[in-house]
């Protein structure tokens, strides 16, 4: 079998330059690359264009990358939690793409499937799809939108191999399967990195086809947005 | 006059035995604790579960187990958790029978405006555009009229729309309004002690009156 | 939760009449519906269309509807198993449409996800794409194709639970879950049905909302198509 | 003059390290056999599996573990299985680097022909039409002529085609040869003891031959 690994995220990122884009996993701040998202601030990289549901916190998940000035342009359905990105974006500093959340998971779906565009209805008659082809099958309107063709994919697993096969946990597993697939370069950081043969072959959700390198993250925070419970 | 209780109460009448449906943020949210407990209803959060749960006990959070507007939750024994785009896909093809979701502005062919004020910061449509436009059933839960006073029924959307003639059902804290096919609000309903004159005065697209309108049954 | 249990095939076929179009989930013999298909026979419904990658062989699978001239049309990617098949079709008995095999998947795969239409490279510039549309994206030709609108489907899964949640094992899943995702009435069989509650989320492939009736089968034969194996 | 191993053994050293491929029925699927033990190449089957390992040991058979040949198989560690629309998306997407497949005839423009002749029994392309039409690379691998003596590479394929100008190279009992840009068929190398003229006499289509044509080394 093939072995993905690399020593950590510095590695992983080597050759990840200014002007990249880059697909993040996660929603909000579950199932995002901690990991990777560090490195990147580290490393310095400018003008990066970031496609991800959502842009972080402040001070937390892409909301680092912003505080740095490292996002020239952000491919998000929902920003809405971030008072710096506000700033940023109403000072011309920054240039932001809003899309429905399905068709960002559907564009990644096309690019990773090999399909160069799909129709989907979300957005017909509305300013999304404005510039966009209209079409009608079957009595009903659909806009035809155009898969991604991002640089890299930076993904967060719960476990994975050495082959790059990947199980995520719960709803942290969101858009990160289907970024994995659309990356030229893939990047996975995972919680646990086991030997192949370790995960039963029908439990993977990521096949290890798509990952380019894997590494085991170090002290993931798992920073929860809205904590709620019941009390006892 | 209803409260936010109140108008999820009345919703939740309208939430069929065996169905699946996805709840927006807000209203809508609170629609799941007035389901009746011989109803079979499974709840689907777009961020990719079926089956959501109650909040979780204090300190038994789970960070990788959220609903869309990122509060930590649980699921129920059947549950299924699965990728974005299946979450997407199982929407569009019109498995998630109903969406209940909040809206700045609705017009009388029941175009949905719930994404964007102009001037305003911009915060995205989410997942909002999608569950419009899929090919269920779509309720909205609001308030009648809004903050300036303002009617939020109205001939045509003013803000930027979230999706073209989606809206079946409206559920104020003054009544209950469906869409015509040919355009204008049905009044279907009164909330308690709310008469006829109070739900005209606050709506501003066509009503449409057609004989005497009941009061509301919880 | 959602009860989806049935008694048995009987019960969960209860109203597909003649002419029904049925997805028949299966690659070759493996994981296909036995119980199911015993039931069509024994049903004795008439001019169905089957879509099923392959159409079984002599006296097994979709092979016994064959034989008893149950089926209309094939569309399968792949039928070359079947002396009765070739009979039929030869007599111009049997409808057959031959399509590529992904596109087959990729046409359940958009009915289940709501889409009206894909675009895939398959069969251009070949007899596949006469009568279809061919289309240029950044360089490179493709046909759309239409998503199935089938009025059943079929399936066979491992395990499955009281809610429909489906898991499939090693290469028996092949159509099966795209298949159930597109059926308007998607009936599963499975080996062992479990309460809700007894699968993990995390493991399940086939999420309940696409599964109508379901139901433990009896007796799997599970007959093997060619048995290769090494001398010890 | 190569038998199947030998043309397997020869294709073998085209399977590039650290790669992912997919063999059809027939002669790549000896190819397998003759991976240098220190290459690691990951074979793809199309009905939904990574990872594919040898045939079960007797008595060890598992229904539901076959290939898209059908027959029983094993999986080695690391393997991954999948539905099949994952495992068409891989092969469109050029995750699957290299396809080796049988052939009717080849043009000389690398068109393809291997799943119909007309007037005979049809029995479908299954996943070749995907195969061949996805952004890898393919070789083909099959006997220079067919049984009525007559050569299968040739100016224009006379059997409806699989796909068009999706051929790399071919690998035949006589030769290597690859498809020139602008059509032909470029003599790489010769099988041990088979001569030019040999070659050029089982070859139809546009044979290019640019000066000492080496023997195969394995």
């Amino acid at each position: 079998m093939i072995d993905k690994r690399v020593s950590g995220p510095t590695e992983a990122l080597r050759d990840l330059g200014d002007g990249a884009s880059i697909l993040l996993g996660g929603f909000g701040l579950c199932g995002i690359p901690e990991n990777c998202i560090d490195a990147l601030v580290q490393k310095g990289v400018k003008n990066l264009t970031c496609i991800s549901n959502n842009a972080g916190v402040d001070g937390f998940g892409i909301g680092k990358l912003l505080a740095t000035r490292q996002v020239k342009k952000m491919i998000s359905s929902y920003v809405g939690e971030n008072e710096e990105f506000e700033r940023q974006l109403l000072s011309g500093e920054l240039e932001v793409e809003l899309i429905p959340q399905g068709t960002l998971a559907f564009r990644c779906l096309a690019a990773g499937y090999g399909m160069p565009a799909l129709y989907t209805a979300a957005g017909v008659g509305t300013e999304v799809a404005i510039g966009k082809e209209t079409r009608n099958f079957d009595g009903r309107d659909y806009l035809l939108e155009r898969a991604f063709d991002a640089d890299y994919a930076i993904v967060k697993a719960w476990k994975g191999d050495h082959d790059g096969n990947l199980i995520f946990r719960r709803t942290s597993r969101n858009f990160n399967p289907l970024m994995a697939m659309a990356g030229k370069i893939t990047i996975a950081e995972v919680e646990e990195l086991v030997a192949p043969g370790m995960l039963d072959p029908d439990h993977i959700h990521t096949p290890g086809i798509f990952v380019h390198r894997i590494f085991q993250g170090k002290g993931y925070e798992k920073r929860i947005e809205k904590k709620t419970t019941r009390k006892r | 006059m209803l409260d936010k209780e109140g108008i999820a109460k009345r919703i939740a009448r309208e939430v069929s035995d065996n169905s699946y449906v996805n709840l927006g943020i807000g209203i809508p949210t609170l629609v799941a604790n007035y389901i009746p407990p011989d109803h079979h209803v499974v709840f689907q959060t777009e961020n990719g579960l079926l089956g959501t749960g109650p909040f979780p006990w204090e300190g038994e959070e789970d960070p990788d187990l959220i609903n869309a507007g990122k509060q930590t939750i649980t699921f129920l024994p059947g549950a299924s958790s699965f990728d974005s785009a299946m979450s997407f896909g199982m929407i569009h093809s019109g498995k998630v029978h109903m969406t209940i979701l909040g809206a700045m502005e609705v017009s009388e062919h029941g175009d949905l405006a719930n994404w964007k004020i102009p001037g305003k910061m911009v915060k995205g449509m989410g997942g909002a555009m999608d569950l419009v436009a899929a090919s269920n059933k779509t309720l909205v839960a609001m308030q009648h009229v809004n903050k300036s006073g303002e009617s939020k029924l109205l001939p045509e959307c003013t803000l930027p729309i979230t999706g073209r003639r989606c809206v079946q059902k409206i559920f104020t804290e003054l009544a209950v309004l469906e869409i015509a096919p040919e355009g204008g609000f049905i009044l279907l309903e009164r909330a308690p002690s709310v008469s006829v004159d109070q739900i005209k005065n606050a709506t501003k697209g066509r009503l449409i009156i057609k004989g005497e309108i009941p009061e509301m049954i919880f």
